[in-house]
């Protein structure tokens, strides 16, 4: 039983990978108006310059045969090529990148898990309270916030505004240090990058988890654990959080997943980082469609990935989800 | 004997739940299996069993809400079973619902007078001023003030949006009015004043009721025949005394026995069913109420009883009878 | 006296001004004895049975009055203490058995968790025994249930299992609010009979909050009839049903379809409906529903008065 | 109360971008004044001055007074007057992506849920495919195919420049977040007891879905209004920044963010402004989608407890 949903999901997989896969191309190679050969070649080429790029690239070929040849390079043979510049391989460009981008999203995971669920539980166990208010507006301003510019204000302030004081003397230089080759100042370097990108976080995931705390202490089954003679913390931390969690796991593992899929680019351009986005974000400046494919395919693959583990998840922290009797 | 208003032949209904590969796997629930009923001009016909016994289905199955899979739905002498829902709509002005939950049945966001004017307005009932007029006499028959038309349904108490559910099921002089459990959200108090405002529409309006219940006691009182359910299928029907005095199937005898009687006198050892009713995503075999019979036997667990009249205006499902 | 009620009222501040919800309630509760509190919806029986666990959480509720278990006003107890008797000397069981349980835990744990919390016995010997209390449920492989999760088991199930964990702890005082409503009639009388069965058993009290007066009738010793917050009238069952005194409870009993007897006509219904809490009148606050109404009824609420017997009307020994 | 107040403050400052440009900063937001000075405290002072290090030149920073309130950008422009005008951009965009979504979402989520079965599915399955898709992703790789070379699709062509470009890719780019909500609400209306009873009515499907369904899924897409805004402000200044969003000459605060960052660590405040201005209105929306949601939900009202 369990092998063919598994199965199901598995094929669910490969489905929505196969169309996105189609969308991205279809964006990039068959937006009307949008020549991809006459970006390779530049603006004002000549029109025999466009054949020839044309054919070189293989953009004379009917789109479809485009697909099977882009998806050839990019999956089974892996030896795509930049159109930018020629001989650039780019799995390995995006391989190398990964270690970055996992390294960023999973420390702000971290940090944004503690603080989202100490801030949650402490507003929901004093609802309607000053502090439980106060948490909510900073919360709100979190979220609102455009990380980018977050990233720039964490920027002045700790390389250039404070970087003397001893708060921030500490603060590396921009940019990213292997954690293989210092640790230390893989940590350093990251602490800024990973509390800008928690913020928003916190934000969102606390005022999720403190609506649905407040919403959980409602339900009947709280009223009989304080019947049982527990005590509030022990009805908070035992019945109302561990339900509260469930939506929680599912939307972090769709947040992970986007993030380390690329949606840490803001972040790793701001500060710095060789990660995934900031790929994107180079080959988005010069349209380098075979990154931009790669970059966008291994995104969709750690979304849907993301996805798939959530459902799995799911099957393991809900018990209702494994159906009735 | 008149013909029947309404005939249901081997009626059937199975919904699906779940997905084939899904987490728990496709279930297939069968809500009705081969129901058959007839229901006379005028008379009250009660709907009696525990929840999941297929009876709120089979009201709307008659009504064509759901369509069956199988069998056959006769109303006024028309086959309805496979008409659309384009040539039913003249003959929905002749049969009408009323819902359980009267705050669900009304749309919270119109007014009292749009609600029940909309039958009016939909089948053509004439001009602004004749629907005004109807309108008023309607809430005057359910004993509601015509100034009330304007408020919204959230303003009522239970009882009183029952009757304005009435009023739109009557707007049209419908003959066939079928009532889903419609005093079972209501205090003791109230429903006696909606059982009585039926009765007293039946009476004026000729209104042929199929009451749907899972009160036996009210049924007993509302009703003129009874068909008990239990698991999709029709167990025992025909005269309510006859049925409630004089239970001939098992289910039906455990049933009326369970039924805590409002008087301390008699406080009694009833027989107590055991266990409880099958899933109907996977009903038993042979007779669906043998796994909690008292009297099963083994012809019971393969073999499943047909309706058979049973005496004198009564038909039993069961080789065992009482 | 197990439970003595004494003046106990809870209102509601709200934004329209103070919503009085339960009024001048009293009654008490003998040693294993079972007291029905019977009323329809917003009559404030639910509200009266939490506040004796002391259960009413939201903050804008004011309650007053005095609630005495054992000899002591559990009103004036500080939360710890309180903790100890909830669910130790003093348990409940809910009306929804379907949402009354935790989804992600199993009934075993469940239960051991009460246990665990009201005695110091391991967790192993609390498994132990709260096996044994499914078992005197009337659960057959009560090992087994004890390892599923409460969306695995019925209606009917759920509720055995709320009872065994309410009386896990040999509660000398057991509330039960509604306990059957969600449940099948056939159900139904499966776990009335076990609760007659328990108290036996367990020598617990047990306050019965129902709206179903065939309820009452089978299993209360004594029943106390509430109207829109307040008592109408108390006594013993028997008395009650044979001869009410308050024009409600008449009107109540008359308005019971009856399942054995004649069919009869037409029911006898009280007129109209009662007040919303908002709403209620400055006299009696089911003058104006009465056949028997006199003017002083509009001036004040009648008061319940009475040694064993006790009824809150004017016209009290008028009621046929 | 206070966050709709907020808006309308900030909405009307934005209106008078213009006003402000020509009465109280004197200068044109979107001319380089290079060589320009004005009078501070009774001294000229440069626009752009020498900067400390000896090389190049720094803009003029926040003189606090009417002229060059918050300084100069490396363009000498008044960054106080190009905010407000950025406003005007920032708010157009993301009220007309949000009209855009909601109006396609509404569309999509009704006929899938009212429809049901084959269109059901197949809709279904898309919104499904488009949520697996990073939004963010697919906003920046649309942006960057069409801020190229713009749209020419059939008789319409769109400028490259032009605002409509990122209204309608930020509009897209979040339907399957409204649509899949108000699916499912359509849906659970389509089974509730009062369209059943619309139904036995014998009231044509076309009038339920007008009378019954559609003012329940107003209601829902009113509540989404000013949260989308928000989020659309938030993308909008991200793409800006990314500069894939709104395209020079114009100006939007996502721009005028990017503009900052060269300036970053001297002049701060050309960054540091337009970000908050961010803030302030992202979070005047989001309270302003609390109060709403409370006044449509009637799960959020106070509830007496039973």
């Amino acid at each position: 039983m369990i092998f063919l949903v598994l199965l199901r999901r598995l094929a669910e997989m490969v489905f929505v990978l196969f169309s996105i896969s189609v969308l991205v191309f279809l964006i990039f190679f068959a937006t009307p108006g949008a020549d991809p050969a006459a970006r390779i070649a530049g603006r004002g080429a000549s029109p025999a310059t466009l054949a020839a790029v044309r054919h070189a690239f293989g953009l004379d070929q009917p789109l479809p045969v485009q697909y099977g040849l882009m998806m050839k390079h990019l999956f089974i043979t892996q030896d795509l090529t930049s159109f930018v510049n020629p001989g650039q391989l780019v799995i390995p460009a995006v391989l190398q990148a990964v270690p970055v981008t996992l390294s960023l999203v999973f420390g702000a995971a971290v940090i944004w898990l503690i603080f989202a669920v100490a801030i949650g539980v402490t507003a929901a166990a004093l609802r309607g309270s000053v502090i439980d208010r106060s948490l909510m507006f900073l919360a709100m301003a979190g979220v609102s916030m455009p990380v980018f510019w977050l990233g720039e204000v964490a920027n002045l302030i700790t390389q250039a505004r404070f970087h003397n004081t001893v708060l921030f003397s500490w603060v590396p230089a921009l940019g990213y240090v292997p954690l293989t080759q210092n640790p230390l100042l893989w940590f350093k370097s990251l602490v800024i990058p990973w509390t800008v990108l928690a913020v928003t976080y916190i934000g969102l995931y606390s005022r999720v988890l403190r609506a649905n705390l407040v919403e959980a202490l409602t339900e009947d089954y709280i009223r009989t654990a304080r019947a049982k003679g527990l005590s509030e913390r022990q009805v908070i931390f035992r019945h109302a959080l561990r339900m509260s969690l469930i939506t929680l796991v599912s939307m972090f593992g769709l947040d992970f997943g986007a993030l380390v899929g690329g949606g840490a680019l803001l972040i790793e351009v701001v500060c710095a980082l060789p990660g995934v986005g900031m790929l994107t974000y180079q080959a988005l400046q010069n349209l380098d469609l075979p990154f931009i494919m790669a970059t966008v395919m291994y995104g969709a693959i750690f979304i849907v990935a993301a996805n798939t583990v959530v459902d799995m998840l799911y099957l393991l922290i809900d018990p209702r989800a494994r159906g009735a009797r | 004997m008149t013909a029947p208003i309404l005939i249901a032949e081997n009626l059937s209904k199975t919904f699906h739940a779940g997905r084939r590969f899904g987490p728990g796997g496709r279930q297939n629930i069968q809500a009705l299996s081969n129901v058959s009923l007839k229901v006379y001009p005028g008379e009250t016909l009660g709907l009696v069993g525990e929840s999941g016994c297929g009876k709120s289905t089979l009201g709307r199955t008659l009504l064509k809400l759901y369509t069956p899979d199988a069998g056959k739905i006769i109303f006024q002498g028309q086959d309805i079973t496979r008409m659309s829902e384009r040539a039913l709509r003249p003959l929905r002005a002749n049969m009408q619902m009323v819902f359980q939950d009267p705050s669900a049945s009304l749309n919270p966001r119109r007014r009292v007078g749009d609600l029940i004017a909309e039958p009016l307005r939909v089948h053509n009932y004439g001009a602004r001023e004749k629907i005004q007029a109807r309108l008023e006499e309607l809430m005057h028959l359910v004993g509601l003030a015509p100034e009330h038309l304007s408020r919204f349904p959230h303003e009522f108490s239970g009882g009183q949006r029952q009757r304005i559910g009435l009023a739109r099921a009557i707007a049209l002089n419908p003959s066939l009015i079928i009532a889903d459990e419609p005093v079972s959200a209501l205090d003791v108090s109230i429903q006696a004043q909606i059982v009585n405002l039926m009765a007293d529409l039946q009476e004026q309006l000729d209104l042929t009721y199929i009451f749907i219940a899972h009160d036996l006691a009210v049924i007993r009182q509302a009703a003129e025949r009874v068909a008990v359910m239990y698991l999709g299928v029709i167990v025992e029907i025909g005269d309510t005394d006859t049925v409630m005095l004089t239970p001939a199937h098992h289910y039906t005898a455990a049933l009326i026995s369970a039924v805590p009687e409002p008087n301390p006198a008699a406080r009694r050892a009833r027989t107590i069913l055991q266990g409880e009713p099958p899933s109907p995503a996977n009903p038993p075999p042979g007779c669906r109420f043998h796994t909690r019979c008292p009297a099963a036997q083994g012809r019971c667990k393969t073999e499943r009883p047909e309706l058979r009249p049973y005496g004198e205006n009564r038909e039993v499902a069961c080789h065992f009878p009482l | 006296m197990l439970l003595d009620v004494q003046n106990l009222s809870i209102s509601f501040r709200t934004p329209r001004g103070l919503l009085p919800v339960v009024e001048d309630v009293s009654f008490q509760l003998a040693e294993s004895e079972i007291l029905a509190i019977v009323g329809e919806s917003g009559s404030g029986k639910s509200l009266t049975a939490l506040s004796i666990m002391r259960l009413i959480t939201d903050p804008n509720a004011i309650i007053t009055g005095k609630i005495l278990f054992k000899g002591e006003d559990i009103l004036t107890l500080k939360e710890p203490a309180m903790r100890r008797l909830r669910g130790g000397a003093m348990a409940m069981i809910f009306q929804d058995p379907m949402t009354a349980l935790t989804p992600v835990y199993t009934i075993g744990a469940q239960i051991v968790e009460q246990i665990r919390i009201h005695t110091k016995l391991p967790t192993w010997q609390a498994r132990l025994r709260a096996e044994s209390l499914l078992a005197a449920m009337g659960i057959a492989d009560a090992q087994q249930i004890s390892r599923r999760f409460p969306h695995q088991l019925s209606g009917g199930m759920r509720q055995r299992v709320m009872i065994a964990m309410a009386l896990s702890c040999s509660p000398a005082l057991l509330i039960a609010d509604e306990p059957t409503t969600a449940l099948d009639v056939t159900v139904q009388a499966q776990i009335l009979e076990l609760l007659l069965k328990l108290r036996k058993e367990f020598n617990s009290s047990i306050l019965l909050i129902t709206h179903d007066m065939g309820i009452v009738a089978q299993t209360a010793d004594r029943v106390a009839v509430m109207y829109a917050g307040r008592i109408a009238e108390s006594g013993a069952t028997g008395d009650i049903f044979a001869h009410p005194m308050h024009p409600y409870t008449a009107g109540l009993l008359a308005a019971i379809p009856q399942l054995h007897g004649p069919r009869i006509n037409a029911f006898s219904a009280i007129p109209g409906a009662p007040p919303a809490p908002h709403e209620k009148p400055a006299g009696c606050a089911f003058a104006p529903r009465c056949a028997y109404r006199i003017a002083v009824c509009a001036e004040r609420p009648p008061l319940l008065h009475g040694p064993f017997r006790q009824v809150a009307c004017f016209r009290a020994g008028e009621v046929a | 109360m206070l966050a709709f107040a907020i808006l309308i403050v900030i909405i009307a400052a934005c209106l008078a971008a213009p006003w402000y440009a020509q009465n109280i900063s004197q200068s044109d937001p979107f001319a380089s004044n290079l060589d320009g000075s004005i009078t501070l405290a009774g001294q000229p002072v440069d626009i752009m001055q020498s900067a400390d290090t000896g090389f190049g030149v720094t803009p003029i920073g926040p003189t606090w007074t009417q002229k060059y309130f918050l300084g100069a950008d490396d363009q000498g422009r008044d960054v106080a007057a190009r905010i407000l005008f950025g406003g005007r951009n920032s708010l157009l965009i993301a009220a007309g992506a949000t009209l855009i979504c909601l109006t396609l979402a509404g569309l999509i989520g009704i006929v899938a849920g009212f429809s049901g079965g084959f269109v059901d599915s197949i809709l279904a399955r898309i919104l499904d495919i488009l949520w697996a898709f990073p939004v963010y992703l697919l906003a920046i790789s649309l942006s960057a195919v069409l801020i190229s070379r713009g749209l020419k699709l059939g008789p319409v062509t769109i400028d490259s420049d032009s605002l409509l470009i990122p209204i309608a890719i930020i509009g897209i780019v979040y339907v399957p977040y409204v649509a899949r909500p108000i699916r499912g609400q359509v849906l659970s209306l389509a089974r509730s007891d009062f369209v059943l009873a619309a139904v036995c009515l014998g009231v044509p499907r076309a009038r339920i879905l007008w009378k019954d369904i559609l003012p329940n899924v107003i209601t829902t897409l009113i509540v989404f209004a000013p949260l989308m805004m928000a989020l659309n402000m938030l993308t909008e200044a991200a793409l800006s920044f990314l500069s894939i969003g709104v395209q020079p000459p114009a100006a939007s605060w996502g721009t005028i963010i990017l503009d900052g960052e060269g300036l970053l660590y001297t002049r701060p405040a050309v960054a540091i402004a337009p970000g908050l201005a961010i803030m302030l209105t992202v979070v005047a929306l989001n309270f302003l989608g609390d109060g709403v949601r409370e006044a449509f939900d009637p799960r959020a009202k106070i509830r007496v407890q039973k």
